[in-house]
């Protein structure tokens, strides 16, 4: 049966077997809570923006400040969401669909640059490009006087997509892996040619893979406020970071807002795309396509991968070894890097990674299960929290914790709550299209031998899925391992994690003391990633 | 260290060499005058601080010295942007639920929004009395420990000290600076530059001299460490920073050719302070009070000098060698409390198209 | 096989009565029952009722609601309206209890499509019911059906490196397992090919009738219903036409309908005098069933089925038709003869005789019992 | 259909002759091809020529290799060893070019899944390897094809709206729109029920002859080769057990294994002397086809199918053996019965006269033809 036949039964067949009279209330409910719980944050926005005088407010919003920023951040995102979709989409086919030789390492490679912060690429990258940079110190002896400037737009562009355009190479990589290949091969019978069937039959096909990692991109961008600060381009996290230096919260909320319309209107863009989900994202062929002979393109091919990974993964190992080698300076007291750091980081990745799995398994369950729009309005709703800046949600956790929860105020719940606004779509993404793949006859075959709903679901489709949901957490890990924003304002006293400290040691301009953290955090990452792609295979 | 060595001191467990910094530009300092941690009682329990600014991250060094001085004394604290922590301070105030005893920040204008929110309590005489008036609040409700010049750092080989205007508003008009500056207008200590150039002069002044900077081209970088390694480079031939950042430069790369101007009664010459105050929650005045003294002892403001390159706030602790001293600086005559009306530059400088 | 004792195959008649208490007793009934998607009507108003040990089929075209009937059985769907009992106790909801969810009903399904669980062995799939045996009994109670159903040496495979029909013997299996009142079985054999589809069927039924338990199976294969069933229910748009016992069935199909689902089933058309005058020539009335005397001079079809007609070469003046296509089919040709009356009948015959199409026929009935017929439409 | 002609139907057994050029010529030409997948040989030094215009089936058990052969004829999977050429022009790479792909290769495929285009209506996909035809023409076309297999009010809907049966149509029309030399049919008919699968395969020969198409379809429906097929070709473990037309392969299968795979067939073990010592008696020579001499003396396995047996109940004395299982099929029963010799036969009975189990039987033989054998085993 075909993939998307395959899918349209288990969706109708679903939403019958989860029909029973309670259970989808129940489940409703506690999604419904989850959804309310997400989106609090966004309450202390509008509470605060709403403080905002009018006059001011129209001021803001129309200054000529606000219109340049908004088109800067706007050709940002679009362009750096361009250029990840045209580097993963091609990685993503040559590791999966031809006869690339090395195809797990250059898998491997291709994932990784997602475990180093997008912002230690960027200070890599200045050192390495940038004026007086390392490879102007090089070409200087050759008569080189100047580079191409990287700062600006095109330095932006150029290091968010390297470090972002992952999130499109996994999930083009998980499309094509469970693409129906016979449909290809339908297609080249019917006298396509291997580019026409990949046009006509595969490309619509992934569609909905591509788009659920330019969205993860887009958003990314959009929030981002270190990499487009580093590479000095102005974006709207820069205006929000102003207002916030400045203690103008009710500008900094208003910003956010705006902030907010800019992420919805991509969500509304990625709904329409991702709407027609019969795609192979979610559904598992049954064949294969056949491998693409790659013949004299075999060395061109890995010319490109050896380029993304050198750029993204040498390059800043490189420059944090050289910073490593060239720290003379030995470290002040108040500067050493413990291995408390590394634990400390671990352990607070580790929950959120936890924690986001628990809430993310019932919000995809939902939106795969249930039907309608309604049903997947709480996946929706997880993706806003992931496209507000980190500063806007801690400096809104602050003020609801001190508020509403005292006593949780500065402990280590709220920091991982944060965590849990912020990325839990990555695990509700993952763990979605898992249970897509799961058929529902299981759990009825189940329940016909005698099982409870919640006993059936436990006993089958949570095995089934748990593949998909460590791949979940793993990117929930690994992202958590790199936030900084929030980590800082939330954080107990006296708790510092691997990025604490790298702010700290940058901020006070010890350079070289940043360079064994760094380069432990992206080991760290590294081993989630792993995990990412085993689960694959 | 014979000076501190009299009987009826108390016993610390750390001496002067520790607190001060190495290098050339520390060479041949004399002994510090002033009153030394040996003179104060000490200090005895837990204190929690709250240290805003990333540089502030050298302030954890002087904390871990007070810890090795006294068997009974810790500190827990929290380092983070000094605005982002004045909001929280404000707000923890607010709901009654002060955190730390002490708010340490390298920006006066954080210290300013704090105590405008009514979250401070006066400072021991003791502490104030050390320092000049103009370097803590007129209600003595923050009080500075280590000055911050505004400065020109310019490029030796690009420029020479008389190429430079002893005006900032005369720079949109000179030449040779066409082209070639560098500013970081998102940082604290350039809007506290901005805000003060509001104040000494106009908003409208303020308004017109960024725009005309802009237009006499001016390249903008994310921190003032960036624009004075820039101007060492010869990336620029000069640029608005604090002053620490050049001698911070030139500590790690001696031979730099990277060299300090010091603008006159303007807003250019500002000296903005690091300072302390004391948090409305804390039920430990006390401590805190003894604490603000020790920051302003001469070990400690030894160590400002020497290791941050700050200018110290009390008498007989000078700056180090090369800076000349602060009251050979000429800073505009404002309330350095004042300088916590960020908003209002920031919307300035927005509509001025640099933010 | 041939080494069994005649007297030990004669039981395979007899297990019906054997296995089971009382062969009368329903087990399983069904009144009245609707199932609506929407505005499309998927059952509507289905009576059935199955006996203890019985095996029943369901045939019927695609589309006309067999599965949906075995899922509101197996309480996977809850009908819009009717009742269903199971072993005397109702199971919809109705004002002595709620809906009778899946698991609170004794009945075991084996999925057309398997549904085993991927993550767990042959062996733990087969237990996956068995949760209130404690494990000796659960190891003793799965070898007994691994061995019921021939797979002894694939218990610790995963289904996936099982092929299609021992997959679906798993299936069996694991249903099986708990000892369900009664057995749904969505068309078990499709996927199999003929001769491992002849051999599971017949295997089945001797697993059913050894257990004793109460069946309904599902298919689109006529012989497999009329083979292995007691009783065989030909459903059509949404409701049971006919039900009875195969021999009944094929014999007496009370409408077109079921006429024309089993076997090759031609109509002749014929006048009723105080004769039957046909395309074939005239016949005596005794050839049809049921009296017929109510439809004196009115026009009737008269089922008949290729073994029913003989066709003979013949020259044109004497012919009844033509030969208008052939069909092989191994044992036999089926022939397509377009009669001169525009009745266009299928005739079967022994393959060393063939025509060519073309072919001018005389068609002989040669038919040994009674026929069906109904009032011409 | 009633309506038409019987001269119009007679074209129905001519098409082959009408619609190609030159019957004779071998339009595909398999040549010692073997597939092997890692250590496992799905095909082996398979060789099999089929002519313009034929309808060749694939009949075999599942996994002996159908599917893997149609796909290396699409040019899906490339041989690892031996030479196809379609049209005269050799496929698989050689001295004179390289392998050829795909869409190279004028074949269509009818794949067992459909693999309809999820993402395209039912008209693009049947558009879709229209691409040389300007617009119009296209909709011509797909109008031509759609009425061809009867779907034409569905050509908006996409595939996922259609049941199993519609969707196999579409991907019969899809395959056909570009007029391929060759098509290739997996397993065209499986989903469908009995009455739609006669109906269908019916259409599709006629389909398939009017467009004078060669095709190869896979089946494991005993009964659909037989009859839809020019030549049926049995395929056991990667290699072609024999191929020749229906009537040939089904009355002279070359092993036992053809033998089993067509027909319910029994084996009688006879004792060659001069003439043929059998459980149910002694026969002349001339009863079985082909030269005997050589086994004189020896023991032989004569196949013998349900029709050609005929069993009459008699008494104990008389009995050459007992029914030890009855199987209904609608026109008759077919009797296992267990004879004193110990081989077991089937013996078909017409329904009227039915025997309980345990009845002692007399069996006649009642062929009608000479009988195949296999020395024993
Ligand atoms: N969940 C559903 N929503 C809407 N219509 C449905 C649903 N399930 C079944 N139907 C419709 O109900 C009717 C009966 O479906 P059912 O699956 O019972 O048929 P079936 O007899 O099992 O057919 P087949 O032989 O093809 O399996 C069909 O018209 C089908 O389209
Ligand atoms: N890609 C593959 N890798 C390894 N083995 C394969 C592959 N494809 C097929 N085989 C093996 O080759 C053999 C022939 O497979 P094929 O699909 O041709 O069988 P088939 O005759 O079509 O069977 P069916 O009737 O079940 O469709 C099988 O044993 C199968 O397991
Ligand atoms: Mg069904
Ligand atoms: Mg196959």
């Amino acid at each position: 049966m075909g993939a998307s036949d395959r899918l349209d039964r288990i969706r109708e067949r679903a939403s019958v077997a989860d029909r029973d009279a309670d259970e989808p209330t129940v489940l409703a409910l506690v999604v419904t809570a989850i959804s309310l719980l997400l989106l609090s944050p966004i309450a202390w926005v509008l509470i605060e923006a709403s403080e905002m005088p009018t006059d001011r407010l129209v001021e803001l919003v129309v200054s000529d400040t606000t219109t340049t920023v908004t088109l800067n951040t706007l050709v940002l995102v679009a362009a750096v969401t361009a250029m990840s979709v045209c580097i993963g989409v091609p990685l993503a086919l040559l590791t999966v669909q031809t006869d690339l030789p090395f195809k797990r390492f250059w898998t491997v490679t291709a994932a990784l640059p997602l475990v180093v912060p997008s912002y230690i690429g960027a200070f890599a990258f200045v050192s390495a490009f940038g004026p007086r940079g390392e490879l102007a110190d090089l070409l200087a002896p050759l008569g080189i006087e100047s580079l191409p400037t990287i700062y600006g737009l095109p330095g932006a562009v150029l290091v968010l997509t390297l470090f972002t355009y992952p999130y499109v190479f996994l999930t083009t990589r998980a499309s094509l892996i469970s693409f129906d290949g016979t449909a290809v091969e339908a297609a080249r019978t019917l006298n396509a040619s291997r580019w026409d069937a990949f046009k006509r039959v595969t490309l619509p096909q992934i569609l909905p893979g591509i788009a659920a990692g330019a969205l993860l991109v887009a958003l990314y961008t959009l929030s981002d406020f270190g990499t487009p600060a580093i590479m000095r381009y102005d974006v709207f996290t820069r205006m929000i970071f102003v207002e916030e230096q400045a203690r103008n919260l009710d500008a900094a909320a208003v910003l956010s807002l705006l902030l907010l319309v800019m992420a919805m209107a991509i969500l509304a863009v990625e709904s329409r795309i991702g709407a027609s989900r019969d795609g192979a994202y979610v559904s598992s062929g049954d064949r294969r396509a056949g491998e693409i002979k790659l013949g004299y393109w075999k060395l061109p091919a890995m010319g490109f991968c050896a380029l993304i990974a050198t750029l993204c993964l040498a390059l800043p190992i490189g420059i944090l070894g050289l910073w490593l080698v060239r720290s003379t300076a030995a470290a002040p007291a108040g500067f050493v890097f413990e291995a408390q750091h590394v634990t400390n980081s671990v352990t607070l990745a580790a929950g959120a990674a936890a924690l986001c799995v628990v809430v993310a398994l019932p919000i995809a369950y939902l939106s795969a299960r249930g039907d309608g729009r309604l049903s997947s309005l709480p996946e929706r709703v997880s993706y806003v929290g992931y496209a507000v800046p980190g500063v806007v949600i801690g400096l809104s956790l602050i003020y609801l914790a001190l508020r509403f929860v005292p006593f949780l105020y500065q402990s280590l719940f709220v920091l991982v709550f944060a965590y849990v606004v912020r990325f839990l779509p990555q695990a509700v993404g993952t763990t979605e299209s898992s249970v897509l793949q799961v058929d529902p006859s299981y759990i009825e075959a189940a329940r016909s031998l005698g099982y409870g709903p919640i006993t059936s679901f436990r006993k089958v489709v949570l095995p089934l899925v748990a593949p998909g949901i460590a791949a979940g957490a793993a990117l929930v890990f690994l992202t958590t391992m790199k936030e900084l924003p929030a980590t800082l304002m939330l954080r107990p006293i006296g708790f510092e994690t691997i990025v604490t400290y790298i702010w700290l040691v940058r901020g006070a301009a010890y350079q070289g003391q940043a360079a064994v953290p760094a380069l432990i955090l992206v080991g760290v990452s590294g081993l989630s990633m792993l995990i990412i792609l085993r689960q694959e295979a | 260290f014979g000076l501190f060595s009299n009987d009826n001191s108390n016993q610390v467990g750390v001496s002067l060499s520790d607190f001060r910094g190495s290098g050339p530009l520390v060479e041949s300092r004399g002994q510090p005058g002033g009153t030394s941690i040996k003179d104060l009682p000490p200090l005895e329990g837990e204190l929690t601080v709250y240290v805003g600014g990333g540089e502030g991250g050298l302030y954890l060094d002087l904390l871990k010295l007070f810890e090795q001085a006294y068997d009974g004394f810790s500190v827990n604290q929290r380092v983070e942007g000094s605005s982002s922590l004045a909001n929280t301070i404000i707000e923890e105030n607010d709901n009654n639920a002060t955190r730390a005893d002490v708010f340490m920040s390298v920006d006066a204008g954080s210290l300013g929004a704090v105590a405008n929110a009514g979250a401070t309590q006066s400072l021991p005489s003791e502490a104030l009395n050390a320092v000049p008036g103009s370097f803590q609040d007129g209600d003595g409700r923050w009080v500075g420990f280590a000055g911050r010049a505004r400065a020109i750092p310019y490029n030796t080989n690009q420029l020479s000290p008389s190429d430079i205007p002893n005006k900032v508003s005369e720079f949109p008009n000179s030449g040779v600076l066409e082209g070639t500056m560098g500013w970081a207008p998102t940082y604290g200590a350039f809007q506290s530059f901005i805000t003060a150039m509001r104040l000494n002069r106009s908003d409208d002044a303020a308004r017109s001299w960024l725009e005309s900077m802009q237009n006499h081209g001016i390249t903008e970088y994310g921190n003032e460490f960036a624009v004075s390694n820039s101007a060492a480079d010869g990336e620029l031939a000069a640029g608005f920073a604090n002053h620490y950042y050049s001698l911070r430069v030139r500590s790690g790369r001696q031979n730099a050719p990277l060299d300090l101007y010091f603008t006159e009664g303007d807003a250019g010459a500002l000296v903005n302070v690091s300072g302390l105050e004391i948090l409305n929650g804390t039920q430990k005045g006390e401590l805190a009070g003894n604490f603000v003294r020790h920051v302003l002892s001469s070990e400690a403001q030894e160590f400002f000098a020497t290791r941050a390159f700050a200018y110290p706030m009390i008498e007989g602790v000078p700056p180090v060698g090369g800076l000349p001293r602060i009251d050979e600086l000429n800073p505009p005559d404002i309330d350095l409390t004042e300088l916590a009306d960020v908003s209002g530059t920031v919307e300035l400088m927005r509509d001025a198209g640099v933010l | 096989m041939g080494t069994q004792k005649p007297s030990q195959r004669i039981s395979e008649f007899e297990t019906v009565e054997t296995a089971v208490d009382d062969p009368e007793r329903t087990v399983l009934s069904i009144d009245g029952v609707s199932k609506e998607y929407g505005r499309e009507t998927a059952v509507e108003e289905l009576s059935l009722s199955v006996k203890d040990g019985e095996l029943l089929t369901l045939l019927g075209p695609s589309g006309c609601g067999k599965t949906t009937t075995l899922r509101m059985i197996a309480g996977l769907e809850e009908p819009s309206s009717g009742t269903i009992s199971i072993a005397g106790e109702t199971v919809t909801a109705d004002a002595d209890g709620p809906f009778r969810k899946p698991e609170e009903r004794d009945v075991g399904i084996v999925f057309q499509d398997y549904a085993l669980f991927p993550h767990l062995t042959v062996g733990e799939n087969i237990a996956f019911g068995l949760d209130e045996l404690d494990s000796d009994e659960t190891d003793a109670r799965v070898a007994e059906l691994l061995e019921l159903v021939d797979l002894e040496a694939h218990e610790a495979k995963m289904p996936s490196q099982l092929s299609g029909g021992q997959q679906q013997r798993v299936a069996l299996a694991r249903s099986l397992a708990p000892e369900p009142d009664v057995l749904l079985l969505d068309e078990p054999f499709s996927n199999l090919d003929v001769r491992l589809r002849v051999e599971m069927r017949e295997e089945v039924r001797r697993i059913l009738k050894r257990a004793g338990v109460t069946a309904i199976s599902v298919t689109h294969d006529q012989e497999e219903a009329l083979s292995i069933s007691d009783r065989v229910a030909i459903m059509n748009d949404g409701d049971i036409a006919q039900v009875g016992n195969p021999g009944e069935v094929f014999e007496n199909p009370e409408s077109r309908f079921v006429a024309s689902f089993l076997g090759q089933a031609s109509f002749l058309s014929a006048r009723v005098t105080d004769r039957l005058e046909t395309g074939l020539g005239s016949f005596g009335l005794e050839l049809l069933n049921g009296p017929i005397e109510a439809y004196d001079g009115a026009m009737i079809d008269v089922l008949v089925r290729p073994d029913d007609l003989q066709a003979m070469p013949t020259s044109e003046p004497k012919a009844d038709g033509y030969v208008v296509h052939r069909q092989y089919n191994g044992p036999n040709f089926i022939y397509r003869v377009e009669l001169h009356s525009g009745d266009v009948v299928h005739c079967m015959h022994n393959h060393v005789e063939t025509f060519e199409a073309g072919q001018p026929v005389e068609v002989d009935l040669v038919a040994d019992h009674e026929l069906a017929w109904y009032p011409a439409e």
